[in-house]
């Protein structure tokens, strides 16, 4: 492999990192929204919350963006493939974020929850600085796992015509037909770019570790 | 179902730019270089078409699987992807005039003897999947054959060298990369069909599908086509028939 | 002009299509079965006395978690040939799929054992129970609870990424419905039917573990 | 004392808290029932009895933690329904500490102080400060204020749960047995600190069984058992003439030194 | 009353429990210093002295639930290490009852009690459930026994922390304050469990401030203040002619009512 498909490659990762980035940010927003319904006590607002998750964890990603891409085509509606991916990325990642999140703050003790309530904090505040600190503890682990598999989840995005770095792999891997190579390379691409995030993990988890015994 | 986007020719003449659907990572008929530029037999068809319209061409790398939603939900105006030219395709995509001919085959070891269709049960075959040579391996083996379905040529090809199968069903141009991982030891054992790729649009739109005959029509009467043939399928241009069972040329 | 949706050959090949989703059970129960068992013993070993084992459990995770499941999969597939074990596609997927969903396993239930407090954990050792007894008896369902639901969402991803070995053509939804379209040609219907598979599946799979929740982890809490 | 909201400045003859009839569930076991109680603004009222007999549950209802299935509490005028508004009204009046403290663990001591006033009362962070420290002070753990609450001692984490409570200047405070973790000089701090705010004119219900503080401050004990009002005396009478077997025989085992 | 381990048939001569020389840091806060203390078997002490001052440290350092950092501590003759086996072996001797209790949420009330029995020390299930009942009755809260923790209250968690350690038959008991949530009724209850756990023979550490307790069983009163040991005496001792200032100021407190 020559140093042109190597930075083939690299030109797919850069897609990789913004398809990622976008993921990140609409999926974490609409996660936090999704996770504060499904714990909001308010049974209809639940209900839909639980549907949503139901829906979007249950249907492939693939799936997805294949439907909001060409599907909604096919109906006159033309997105722009920015667009499909940002709308794709943002249903399968909240409803997978919201979900893990509604579980930890589900798990952070009654009497927290209790005790903010008789010192009179409103919602907002309950949740900002007594229960989801408290969450994001629980959850971290889970939460880098779920968004180190979206970084590797936007290879999907090739569908809807993005040469991100899995396609680039496979178009390489197709040209030179060494696919073990090819893959193992990418595959260490891929893991360069997941690993920083679990490190930032491990840090954080340290760092709560130690406010909180 | 309402109708997706249709275009007429002078309508892509009015935009200066025609949208086509093409593969990305097979070579030679279409790929992109590592320098990221498309290229391929249907590359240079394509901008040749786009020649011929006086517009530039814009591409859109495809995979297997997303080719015909492509077209259908007007993502492209064309498709130039390596599209073989089968009865059950044509329900879906209205095919031009054959521009390029292709053969499905087996590869074997030499030490292994596969004579005939029926010999096919002793191997397990690997194929990639959704792919001519699927479609091909699956009619003709007999019935309780092993086959294994592969995410494109690569891996299917890998698949045969790390001895996961024993035979493979490709193209003609599968046998000289297997030469390269590993040579000397397998041979094309059975060709089952000649199949002949064509440009396909959107069913019912009669103009671009007439232009692209008419274009067709003239590369290979002026020496155009051969040249493409000399430069990537390095065999003299194909006999093309003037009908194919089931598969209309021209827009009804 | 129109495209007409055709759902016959979907129809047609609708036996297939169920045949395929019970493969794709198979290989996601498979999966998780292994996946479950490497997630528990890997906290437990992550936290060993002894530093090379717990330095080996980080690293598996880390390795396993940053890499694509489809390198994964066409490594014990393709590669592990070249070393002597050449394993059928529906073994090397359930092994894959079993492997991968482990290392995110072990780390989601790391997170569960954190959220335990300390004085349970002195509790049972005041009590004469050993570390693993601990562990074990006072700590891991405590743990579960408080994570299940990122488990569970885990295992729906894991479910999902069953369609990823037909890439080595295991026998599953997917591959089923990719040959079903390779000769028909109807990719929104198929696309649109095997969605409905797929959720038909995860649902199924929610409600399994929905009742595991509700038969074990409904003791009440303050 | 500064009284700063509408229910502190409800006509002052209106009782500050009224219990009608109320009867609480937890599913299949009655844990009130019958409640029926009336405290007049200022007033301090120990709660005492077995056990299991109730008392948290009572005081947690007053401001909503649980709810209730039948009757009615009526707080500064104020009917406790499910509106949350009128749940926010009583809320920033009524001050709480909790049997067992639930300290915010990722926030330090100051900070557990700091929060309320900020957030809820909107107090200024140079305000919320001092106040904090000045209630710290008073339980005698300011020195403690930039430690974790796991770092404490259960002693130390009663006085901060105290200290926080009081950060919000409440006018009616819930004390559900505040002293029961802390050793005789600090329980005679703390109590101390209690009486102070007594005089100061809160209104107080508090869980307890020092009989001490009973006697020197409370206008009335409230004895239950068996989630039921048992019997309701001012303490002199209640401890003097028990009109009740069940209260004589509790208060036998209090007054007897073991 | 069952020995059934070598630590308690160790030569009845030996002292059951020694520190010598013990120091006790948490990062960079000085909890115990220079702590020498011998218990001899049988022996029933009281600790008490003000928050803070390092008791719950104390007893938690002696079945190792606290590292400690200098010193030596020794349970029935065997030297506490790091060695795991002996720290086990020691801790199922030792039992103990936690200032915040530490109920495991997801068992029952029963279940909590015969775990440890049928896994650490490996009765059968019949014998662990009839001794957890007993216990469990002897504590008056037989009735709870189905029950979780989170679905009982304050004292009724005491009490089941404390049936929970004694279904171990531990030849040593490690109290740490309780009786602390318990109304005055129940604390005679559990005092006089304590008091017949002290006349079959165990060996006790107890943090209290029940004086009454500490007069009536107690074989030696230690009174702690900063982490150090301040005095120590024979109840009569401690209570008439304390030798400390810190000590007569702390009992001043005690003794005089509120
Ligand atoms: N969540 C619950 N589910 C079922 N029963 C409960 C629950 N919470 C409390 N109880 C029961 O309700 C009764 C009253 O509990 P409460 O906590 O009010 O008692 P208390 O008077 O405060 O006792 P203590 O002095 O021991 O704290 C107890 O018998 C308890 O077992
Ligand atoms: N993890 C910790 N980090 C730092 N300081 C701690 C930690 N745990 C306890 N301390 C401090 O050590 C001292 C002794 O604590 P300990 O719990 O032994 O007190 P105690 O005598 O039991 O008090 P109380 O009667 O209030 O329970 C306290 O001042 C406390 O703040
Ligand atoms: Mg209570
Ligand atoms: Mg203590």
């Amino acid at each position: 492999m020559g140093l042109g498909e190597f930075l083939f490659l690299l030109t797919g990762l850069k897609w990789t990192v913004a398809l990622s980035a976008i993921g990140f940010v609409c999926g974490s927003v609409g996660g936090l929204a999704i996770a504060l319904l499904r714990t909001s006590g308010v049974r209809g607002l639940e209900r839909l919350a639980a549907g949503y998750i139901a829906l979007f964890q249950g249907t492939p990603l693939l799936m997805q963006l294949f439907v909001v891409y060409y599907g909604l085509a096919l109906i006159g509606l033309h997105l722009s493939a920015w667009v499909a991916v940002s709308i794709g990325f943002t249903l399968h990642a909240s409803a997978y974020l919201g979900e893990i999140w509604r579980g930890s703050i589900d798990a952070v003790p009654r009497g927290q929850t209790e005790a903010a309530s008789a010192l009179n904090l409103k919602y907002t505040s309950r949740m900002k600085d007594v229960v989801l600190p408290q969450a994001i503890r629980i959850s971290l682990p889970a939460t880098i796992g779920f968004l180190v598999q979206l970084i590797k989840g936007t290879s999907l995005a090739s569908i809807v015509g993005f040469t991100e770095l899995a396609r680039a792999g496979n178009i390489v891997s197709n040209q030179i037909f060494e696919p073990l190579l090819v893959f193992g390379i990418v595959g260490i691409l891929y893991f360069l770019m997941c690993w920083p995030l679990s490190l930032y993990g491990s840090h954080l988890e340290n760092r709560l570790a130690v406010a909180s015994r | 179902t309402r109708p997706a986007s249709a275009i007429t020719t002078e309508e892509i003449k009015a935009r200066g730019k025609i949208i086509v659907g093409i593969q990305g990572d097979n070579p030679p008929w279409g790929f992109v270089t590592s320098d990221g530029k498309q290229d391929g037999l249907d590359a240079d068809m394509a901008r040749l078409y786009a020649k011929e319209l006086g517009v530039t061409v814009e591409f859109v790398p495809l995979e297997v699987s997303n080719r015909i939603p492509a077209l259908t939900s007007g993502r492209v105006d064309v498709l130039f992807a390596t599209m073989a030219m089968l009865p059950e395709r044509a329900k879906a995509v209205q095919f031009s005039k054959p521009y390029v001919a292709n053969a499905i085959v087996l590869i074997a070891p030499k030490s292994v003897e596969i004579k005939t269709n029926a010999d096919m049960a002793k191997v397990s075959i690997g194929v990639a999947k959704g792919a001519a040579q699927d479609t091909q391996v699956t009619k003709n083996a007999p019935a309780g054959t092993t086959i294994r379905r592969y995410d494109g040529d690569a891996p299917s090809i890998q698949a045969l060298v790390s001895g996961q199968v024993q035979a493979i069903g490709g193209n003609i141009f599968y046998l000289q990369r297997v030469e390269q991982a590993r040579p000397g030891e397998f041979e094309n054992k059975l060709e089952f069909q000649k199949l002949y790729n064509g440009a396909c649009t959107r069913l019912g739109e009669k103009e671009v599908n007439a232009s692209l005959n008419a274009f067709i029509d003239k590369i290979r009467a002026n020496g155009e086509l051969k040249k493409l043939y000399d430069k990537w399928m390095k065999v003299p241009v194909h006999q093309f028939p003037d009908s194919l069972e089931g598969i209309p040329f021209s827009a009804s | 002009m129109n495209y007409v949706l055709d759902f016959t050959p979907v129809l047609d090949g609708l036996p297939d299509l169920l045949a395929g989703c019970l493969g794709t059970l198979l290989l996601a129960l498979g999966g998780m079965a292994i996946a479950i068992v490497i997630g528990i013993s890997g906290v437990v070993l992550r936290d060993s006395r002894h530093k090379p084992i717990r330095w080996a459990v980080k690293g598996f995770v880390e390795l396993i978690r940053n890499t694509p499941f489809l390198v994964q999969i066409y490594f014990i597939y393709f590669a592990l040939p070249l070393a002597g074990l050449r394993l059928d596609p529906t073994p090397t997927a359930i092994l894959a799929l079993g492997i991968n969903g482990g290392a995110y396993a072990i780390e989601i239930i790391r997170g569960g054992a954190q959220s335990i407090s300390r004085g349970q954990v002195e509790a049972g050792l005041a009590l004469g129970l050993h570390k693993g007894l601990v562990f074990r008896l006072i700590v891991l369902k405590p743990a579960l609870r408080a994570v299940f639901p990122s488990l569970t969402s885990q295992f729906i991803l894991l479910t999902l990424t069953t369609s990823v070995a037909s890439a080595i053509s295991a026998y599953e939804l997917t591959s089923v419905a990719q040959r079903i379209e390779s000769e028909s040609f109807r990719s929104f219907e198929v696309f649109g039917v095997i969605t409905l598979l797929y959720l038909g599946i995860s649902w199924l799979m929610m409600s399994f573990f929905s009742t595991i929740s509700t038969r074990y982890f409904s003791y009440p809490v303050k | 004392m500064t009284t700063h909201a509408s229910i502190a400045n409800a006509a002052t003859t209106d009782p500050m808290i009224v219990m009608a009839d109320v009867e609480k569930w937890y599913g299949g076991f009655k844990a009130l029932s019958d409640i029926n109680l009336s405290v007049r603004r200022g007033e301090k009222i120990v709660l005492c009895g077995p056990s299991g007999s109730g008392k948290s549950t009572l005081i947690r209802c007053i401001n909503h933690l649980e709810a209730y299935q039948k009757g009615e509490i009526r707080v500064g005028g104020t009917r406790l329904g499910d509106d949350s508004r009128t749940i926010d009204a009583i809320r920033r009046e009524v001050g709480m500490v909790f049997q067992h403290f639930n300290l915010f663990p990722h926030m330090t001591v100051l900070q557990n102080c700091m929060l309320a006033p900020m957030r809820a009362a909107k107090m200024s962070r140079s305000e919320a400060e001092a106040t904090a420290r000045r209630l710290l002070d008073r339980v005698r753990i300011l020195e403690q204020a930039d430690k974790y609450p796991a770092q404490l001692s259960g002693g130390q984490q009663q006085r901060v749960a105290i200290a926080r409570a009081l950060c919000m200047r409440p006018s009616v405070m819930l004390f559900d047995e505040p002293t029961s973790a802390l050793d005789p000089e600090m329980v005679k701090e703390v109590l101390d600190t209690m009486i102070g705010l007594a005089e100061e004119g809160m209104t107080m219900i508090c869980v307890t069984h020092e009989m001490g503080f009973a006697r020197q401050v409370a206008d009335r004990v409230i004895f239950m058992a068996g989630g039921t009002i048992v019997e309701e005396a001012p303490p002199d009478a209640f401890f003097t003439q028990p009109r009740h077997e069940r209260t004589r025989k509790f208060l036998g085992e209090i007054l007897r030194p073991h």
